[in-house]
Order: C-alpha cells, then sequence, then structure tokens
C-alpha cells in the first residue's frame, strides 16, 4: 500500500495490521438510542432521521430555515454533549498510539462534523433570541423554548441593549417619549417590540400525512401527504414542526 | 410595531404625498408652508407632507390625503402597457411599500383599486424579473438597478446573489476559508487584542 | 426584508456528506462503532456502505474504491434526462442531494467510476443535462406564480431549493402582503363607516 | 416644509444605511445566525473583502444625535407651552381643531425622531455585533468610532455571550464553516510563534511558513487574517 497521500498527518495503518481499525470494546461506547444505523436505508432516503447526529442536524436546518425560535432540543443536546466529550476523550487518548491513527482520524472528523452542527444549532437560535428578545422574554409560551442558559442570555441581551439605547437615545428625550416598550406615554401597550414574521414563506417536506390544512380564511384547504415538498407560508405548518411531522428544507 | 426598527419601513414612510389640511394649524404656518404669510396654516392649505404625518393626521381627520404623482392616473395606464421596462424607481424607490401603505388610508380618492393595481404592476414586472435574475449581462443588471423599486431589486440582488454563490460552489473544488477584513500590517491596530484562543500560545515569537 | 433564513451551498454539501455510499475497502476489520451509527464489518474487496464522508477520508489514504451509485448509471441517467425533456411539469425522483453527491464524486472519486466501468465524462455531461433541464422548468413554472399561494414542490432536490429560495419566497412573502393590504383595507373601509361619527372629534385627549 | 420635522435624523439613518451597505461584510442579519457568510450563498449580496476594516463602521455621530435631540426638545417645549397656555386660561384645548392639530404634529413628530434615532442605533449595533462575530473582536481603528455607550455595549456583550457559553460549555466563536477534512493546509501570514493545537500538538507558526491545523483552530486564525487557506 501506498503512503499516505493525504494531508491528515493520520498514517495508514500497515494492511496486515488490520485489528487497529477495531474500536475499543463497546461497553466504553456512550453511543445514543440503539436505532438501527442508516445502512437500511437506500440513498433515496439520506433525509431520514434515524439517530442522534441526524436529529441535530434536521434541528440545526430547522432553526435555519424558521423565522422563530423553535423548541429547545433539551434532551439531544445533552446527549450531543456527552457523546462529544466521550469522543473527544477517546481521539485524546490515542494521541500517541500510531496504531490507532486512522481510527483516531475518523472519530475526530467525525466529531468535528457533529461540533459543527451543535454550534451552528446554538449559534442560529441566539441570533433568532437576540433579534426578538423582548417579544420572546414577555411571553411566556415562548420564554419556555429556551433553555435556561438562553433564557438568562435573553435577560442579559435585553439589559445591556436597553442601556445602550437609554444612555445613547433614551436620555436626550422628554419623559413621556423615554421608554423603550412605548413609542410615547400615549400608547397603551407596548408597540416597538420586533417579533418574527410567521408570513414568511419557507420550504418544507411533509413527514407524516397531515390531510387536508387550511390555507386561508375561506375554508380552501390543502392536502400534506408524506413526502411532498411546499413552499408554504410559514404559519400554516407551524405547529407541525415542534412535533416534527414535517421538516424544514 | 413588529417592524419598529425596520430601516426599509422606517425610509417607506418618509417618501411624501400631497395634502390638504381640513383644519387650520396652529403657529405651525411657515413650518408646514415656507410660502404661508401667516402664523397660523389657514384650513384648506395643501401641503405636501411625509407618509408618517399624513397617515396620522388623516386618520384624525386632520386632512385629506391625496394619491402622490406617480400613482396617478395617467402613469397607472402607462404601466398598463409596459409594466416591464417603465423606471418606476425614479418615481418611488419604495413604489409597493408605500402603494400598500396608501390603500390603508381611508379617504384616499382612488385608492379602491390600488391595490389591485399595485399586485398586477408587480405580477408583470415580476415575471420579467424572473427571466433575467438569474442569468444576465452586466448591463441588465445596471439597467435593472436604476429602474427597479428597492422591493423588487431586492429580490433581483438576492436572485443573483444565489446564483452566483451557487456557480462559485460548482465550479470550485474545494472550499477556501477567506478572512473577510484585508489586514494592515503597517498600521498595527490588530495588534494587542486579546483573542481568546483555544490554541494556547506556548512559546511567544 | 427581514432576516435572511438559508443555507449556504457548502452546509448543504456538509448535509450530503452524511448521505451513504458503496465503498470497496481495501483492508479488513470489524464493525467500526461511530456516533452515527455503525459500519462494517469491513472486508478486503467486499462491498460495505458508510457515509461520504468516512468514504472521502478513506479514499484520500487510498483505502477504499468508492462506488458510483446506481442511479448515476448513464442508462439511468439517459432515462432521467429523456422523462424530464418530455413532461415540463413533472420532475423525476433523484436523491435530494443528487447535485451535491455528483460534485463530490467527482471531484474525490473521478478516477473510481472507470473501475466500475462507467464512464465519467459521460455521466458528468448527462448529471449537467438533467440540472439544466430541471433549472429551465423550474424557472417556466415559476412564471406563472401570480400571488400568494401555497406550491407543491415535490422532487425538488436540495440544491434547487437553495438556488431558488431567496428569491421565490420573498417574491410569495410580497404577494401575501398584497393579499394582506386588499384584505385589510376592506376591513378598514367597513369599520371606518361605523365610526365616522366618534372620530371626528381629534382622538388626544390624554395627552399632556 | 413638514419634512423638516425629522431631517436631521432622517440622514442620519440614510447615511449611516449607505456606509453599510457600501462596506458590507457578505451575509444579511444578524452575523451569529451562522456560517461566517465567507463563502455564504444566501444574503452575502455584495460579498467581497473588507478592504479597509476602519471602514467598517463609521463613527458615532454625535453632533448630529444631539442636534435632533435639540429638535425632539424644541417639539415638546412647543406642546407644553401650548397645553400651558390652554391650561392657564382654563379652557379644553382640544375642542379647537387648530391647536389639536398642532399639538398631534409636534406630538408625531417627537414620535419620528424617537424612532429614527433608535434606528440609527440600533443599525450601529447590528453592525457592531456583526463585526464581532464574522471579524473578532473590534479592531482598534473602529473601537474609536464607538461612542461612550457603545463601548459599555460591547463590553456587556463580550460578557454575557462569555457566560452563555461558558455555561453551555461551547466555544461559539468557532467553527463557522462546515468542516470538510480534518487538517486545513494553512501558510502563515503574522508571525505567531508555537502554538499548541488540539490534535496535532504544536506548530510553530512562523511568517511564511505552510502548516496543516485543525479545521476549528485554524479557522479563526483565518478570519482574523493570520493565516492563509491554500486550496
Amino acid at each position: 500500500m501506498e503512503g499516505p497521500a493525504t494531508s491528515s498527518g493520520a498514517l495508514p495503518p500497515d494492511t496486515n495490521d488490520t485489528d487497529d481499525l477495531t474500536m475499543e470494546p463497546s461497553d466504553d461506547l456512550g453511543l445514543g438510542p440503539e436505532v438501527p444505523g442508516g445502512t437500511e436505508h437506500p440513498l433515496e432516503h439520506d433525509y431520514d432521521v434515524s439517530n442522534d447526529a441526524q436529529l441535530l442536524r434536521q434541528a440545526w436546518i430547522n432553526e435555519s430555515l424558521t423565522p422563530e425560535v423553535l423548541m429547545y432540543r433539551e434532551d439531544l443536546v445533552d446527549r450531543i454533549r456527552s457523546l462529544i466529550a466521550r469522543q473527544e476523550k477517546i481521539v485524546e487518548d490515542y494521541e500517541q498510539d500510531h496504531n490507532q491513527a486512522l481510527t483516531r482520524a475518523i472519530r475526530f472528523a467525525e466529531v468535528s462534523r457533529i461540533k459543527f452542527c451543535l454550534r451552528s444549532y446554538l449559534r442560529k437560535r441566539l441570533s433568532k433570541i437576540e433579534a426578538y428578545a423582548i417579544h420572546i422574554y414577555m411571553n411566556e409560551e415562548l420564554s419556555s423554548k429556551l433553555s435556561p442558559q438562553e433564557l438568562e442570555f435573553a435577560k442579559d441581551y435585553i439589559d445591556a441593549v436597553n442601556r445602550l439605547f437609554k444612555d445613547s437615545i433614551l436620555s436626550r428625550l422628554p419623559k413621556d417619549y423615554n421608554d423603550l416598550l412605548h413609542q410615547s406615554m400615549e400608547s397603551e401597550a407596548p408597540d416597538m417590540i420586533p417579533e418574527p414574521s410567521l408570513d414568511r414563506h419557507v420550504f418544507v417536506r411533509v413527514l407524516d400525512d397531515l390531510g387536508d390544512i387550511p390555507i386561508d380564511d375561506q375554508n380552501t384547504t390543502f392536502r400534506l401527504q408524506e413526502g411532498d415538498i411546499f413552499a408554504i407560508r410559514y404559519r400554516l405548518i407551524r405547529d407541525f414542526v415542534d412535533s416534527g411531522r414535517v421538516e424544514l428544507v | 410595531m413588529a417592524k419598529y426598527y425596520d430601516v426599509d419601513d422606517i425610509l417607506a414612510e418618509q417618501e411624501t404625498l400631497p395634502t390638504v389640511f381640513n383644519t387650520e394649524v396652529y403657529a405651525l404656518g411657515r413650518a408646514l408652508d415656507p410660502s404661508c404669510d401667516s402664523e397660523n396654516l389657514p384650513a384648506g392649505s395643501s401641503v405636501n407632507l411625509p407618509f408618517w404625518l399624513a397617515d396620522f393626521l388623516s386618520h384624525r381627520k386632520m386632512l385629506k390625503p391625496h394619491l402622490p404623482k406617480f400613482l396617478k392616473k395617467r402613469l397607472r395606464d402607462e404601466l398598463q402597457g409596459e409594466a416591464g421596462c417603465v423606471d418606476l424607481r425614479d418615481r418611488c424607490k419604495f413604489f409597493y411599500e408605500l402603494g400598500r401603505k396608501l390603500c390603508t388610508l381611508s379617504e384616499l380618492d382612488g385608492s379602491e383599486d390600488l391595490s389591485e393595481f399595485l399586485l398586477n404592476t408587480f405580477t408583470s414586472r415580476f415575471k420579467e424579473m424572473l427571466t433575467t435574475s438569474h442569468v444576465c449581462s452586466n448591463e441588465t443588471r445596471e439597467t435593472y438597478s436604476r429602474v427597479l423599486t428597492n422591493e423588487e431589486l431586492e429580490l433581483f440582488t438576492r436572485a443573483q446573489a444565489s446564483s452566483k454563490a451557487f456557480e462559485r460552489w460548482i465550479y470550485s473544488k474545494s472550499t477556501v476559508i477567506s478572512s473577510r477584513i484585508k489586514r494592515n500590517k503597517r498600521k498595527r491596530e490588530w495588534e494587542g487584542q486579546e483573542f481568546r484562543f483555544r490554541t494556547r500560545p506556548v512559546v511567544s515569537a | 426584508m427581514g432576516m435572511a433564513s438559508c443555507l449556504t451551498n457548502e452546509e448543504l454539501q456538509f448535509c450530503a456528506e452524511s448521505a451513504e455510499v458503496t465503498i470497496v475497502p481495501n483492508f479488513s476489520t470489524p464493525i467500526l462503532q461511530l456516533v452515527n451509527g455503525e459500519y462494517g464489518p469491513f472486508r478486503a474487496q467486499n462491498e460495505a456502505t458508510v457515509p461520504f464522508w468516512l468514504a472521502t477520508l478513506l479514499r484520500k489514504r487510498n483505502l477504499c474504491r468508492v462506488k458510483p451509485p446506481e442511479w448515476m448509471k448513464s442508462e439511468s441517467l439517459v432515462q432521467v434526462l429523456a422523462a424530464e425533456k418530455s413532461s415540463p411539469n413533472e420532475w423525476q425522483e433523484l436523491p435530494h442531494h443528487y447535485i451535491e453527491i455528483a460534485k463530490l464524486l467527482f471531484t474525490k472519486a473521478e478516477e473510481d467510476f472507470a473501475e466500475f466501468e462507467m464512464d465519467v465524462h459521460e455521466i458528468r455531461r448527462l448529471i449537467d443535462d438533467i440540472r439544466l433541464v430541471r433549472f429551465d422548468k423550474i424557472e417556466k413554472q415559476f412564471k406563472q406564480v401570480t400571488g400568494a399561494m401555497t406550491i407543491r414542490l415535490t422532487n425538488f432536490c436540495a440544491m434547487e431549493l437553495n438556488l431558488m429560495r431567496n428569491f421565490l419566497l420573498s417574491s410569495l412573502d410580497e404577494y401575501h402582503k398584497f393579499s394582506k393590504t386588499a384584505e385589510d383595507s376592506v376591513q378598514q373601509r367597513q369599520t371606518q363607516l361605523s365610526d365616522d361619527e366618534d372620530s371626528q372629534e381629534p382622538q388626544v385627549r390624554q395627552l399632556r | 416644509m413638514a419634512t423638516d420635522f425629522a431631517r436631521t435624523a432622517t440622514n442620519l439613518v440614510k447615511e449611516l444605511k449607505t456606509h453599510l451597505e457600501a462596506n458590507d461584510l457578505g451575509g444579511s442579519g444578524s452575523a451569529s445566525g451562522g456560517s461566517g457568510g465567507a463563502v455564504g450563498s444566501g444574503g452575502g449580496v455584495r460579498g467581497g473583502v473588507l478592504r479597509d476594516p476602519g471602514q467598517a463602521l463609521p463613527a458615532y455621530k454625535e453632533d448630529e444625535v444631539s442636534k435632533s435631540a435639540r429638535e425632539v426638545q424644541e417639539h415638546y417645549d412647543s406642546v407644553v407651552a401650548i397645553l400651558g397656555a390652554f391650561r392657564e386660561e382654563n379652557r379644553e384645548w382640544d375642542t379647537r381643531p387648530e391647536v389639536a392639530s398642532s399639538v398631534l404634529i409636534h406630538h408625531q413628530s417627537l414620535l419620528r425622531n424617537k424612532r429614527l434615532l433608535l434606528a440609527y442605533q440600533n443599525l450601529r449595533l447590528e453592525r457592531i455585533k456583526a463585526f464581532r462575530w464574522k471579524c473578532g473582536r473590534l479592531p482598534r481603528a473602529t473601537q474609536d468610532k464607538l461612542s461612550p455607550p457603545e463601548r459599555d455595549f460591547v463590553k456587556s456583550y463580550e460578557r454575557i455571550l462569555n457566560s452563555y457559553q461558558k455555561q453551555c460549555r461551547v466555544d461559539l466563536t468557532v467553527g463557522f464553516f462546515p468542516p470538510g477534512e480534518n487538517l486545513l493546509k494553512v501558510r502563515v501570514t503574522e508571525d505567531l510563534g508555537v502554538m499548541e493545537f488540539d490534535y496535532i500538538g504544536e506548530a510553530d507558526l512562523q511568517v511564511g511558513t505552510v502548516h496543516l491545523l485543525p479545521h476549528e483552530e485554524a479557522e479563526r486564525l483565518i478570519i482574523e487574517g493570520k493565516l492563509e487557506h491554500l486550496a
């Protein structure tokens, strides 16, 4: 066999020494729920969500493509975190073991992919939380979609922005006009709060027969069948996203 | 207001329209109309007001709003014929946004069929844009950016960006990460920032 | 027009790399247990299924050959192309990430096509043709969009959706605003009639 | 002309918007919304590299903001004066349409100016955050362009972001680009000395030398312009 044609610094093992490709005993592997791996699924179903890495990837995609913050996937993120920690430990442990170089490269690649998804997922959420912090914070149902850390972030962020607006602008305005939630004392309800537009259109794939759903006030309905992809107003399928009956594409 | 901080929304409301005051206005004669020679603005004065002010006063019956020139009958007829190439940008950058806002004004003459007219205009121009949006020459792009309204231009630019990004991706062998900033080595303005690296300097250079 | 919701093409490719592909390894090893699932056991010269990212990693080290998937056979591509051309309103079923997968194979395992008796140049040409025919059809179809509507896009692929995303979705948003304005102005005219009386007086009473 | 009622603040917003569009960081919306965007497809309309990082944000226009705030105060004083006059005479000002309309115009101008000023501050705020996410911490040249409250905000933002990252045990300021290969080939453009990396251990990063570094750690140094990614 040829030497490493690769940049990775991980040397391929000697072909005779194939046992080194074996992973450690399986009790050492904290893997997610035992779901059959993707092998049974033909390529056409490469979107079939069946394990934690895939679940996280789809959660990230959903979060990237919806106008509002979705329900925080606490259990999933917790499982992913411990998976990452375990895999990183293994990668570290193998550092000096040249026989495990390939194994190590594979694990490192996989864990990098998962970390990328996790970071992107959390970042997308933070950016939406920043944009609609007050709106979310003032609404109990929306706040419940945040992790405790995100909720604290939202609160601190609101404070920081409030302070900025107050110090730079509001403090110079006359007293009936220096509120950050009400344009003036005349406003009965808060009328300055940015919120996401649920009327934005999205691409969704239907994962589950949803039957006929109403698409306007005139009782027009639209049939959403499993496997179909639609360009549709987010508001119309909003409830199905968190329940996993549709996914964004 | 969900769009309180939305700059496009704000600027759209800065566009002006002709209005006629129903009431006298105390002490603001000169401020509202430089050619006014009394302290108060007399009732019946014609004044061009930005939408944000006209809207508010019209809802309180203090003035009667009129359609801006670019939405008058003549232009509308012109548009029915050849919507695609008419320079709307010159008339109003926020043609549709302002148009839609005008639809919500009560007492605006000729606003009944306004929303339908806006929709038709958008539809016919949309088709034209669609043909050229993903692939088009630099000249077309130039021309377009001069005649499209803000809303259309945004759509057009987005479509162009998508196409370019696709071309870049499909023809690239691998993804190259690049810095968004060009570092100025002469001025040492980039030095001395305490970046928190996960990478730990062992020996400094 | 609000915060852009999008994925980059590079991110789509990343997603595509999770799809699985058949490889022929030139090494042997028992099952490889990863977070993503179990792969292997691998035996030299026997086909095995792995995700693309793993196939790429092994291929780079010359540890395997990547077998182009069935749908990439030129016979089936020729059929797909013909069907795409003959039916302007129907889209053939292809893997959701077919463009990304094709690109991955062409850039990372181009030489492997020959080993499976496939003509990489012909396949590349066919895939490009299919892509272009489909893009063309998509544009034609979207010309029929004349208002706020829900559009069925079944069998559209990830990259096709991404390419149209900004333009199509924003246009639909814009159309929706028009229809909403139309509704609102009707409504407003109705309420206007009912409270014309009270609003005669300027509504500024609470202003101090 | 009535448009004068908010002219200063309107220009403030317009000019800032034009400047930011001309010095686009690539990608639109809040930058924390994901993948850096240097290779982005989506919003990155005008794209390209920011030639002069000093132009990423124009200087805070204190004079104009103050001027606009003074105009606001004038409107307010007018309202107070009118209301005061009527109170003294014990008359209902709002039964007098000519007075009511005047008060309403002042009132609406106050709201308008307030909205414009806040929008100005908000646009700046978004750019400051976008810069932080896409290019790392603000360079000195940009720090000078911040107003004192903005400087405070930057500090607070760093603090709350750090606190969030600490609690979640995750570093969100790296990993903007999907990892392709484990190691990236890079050329050093600025002496960094010996640094320790995950996965590969130490590397001596002297200007001009070429290295294979782990994706996510190399990525930040590339974004900051200290390394150059070689295809």
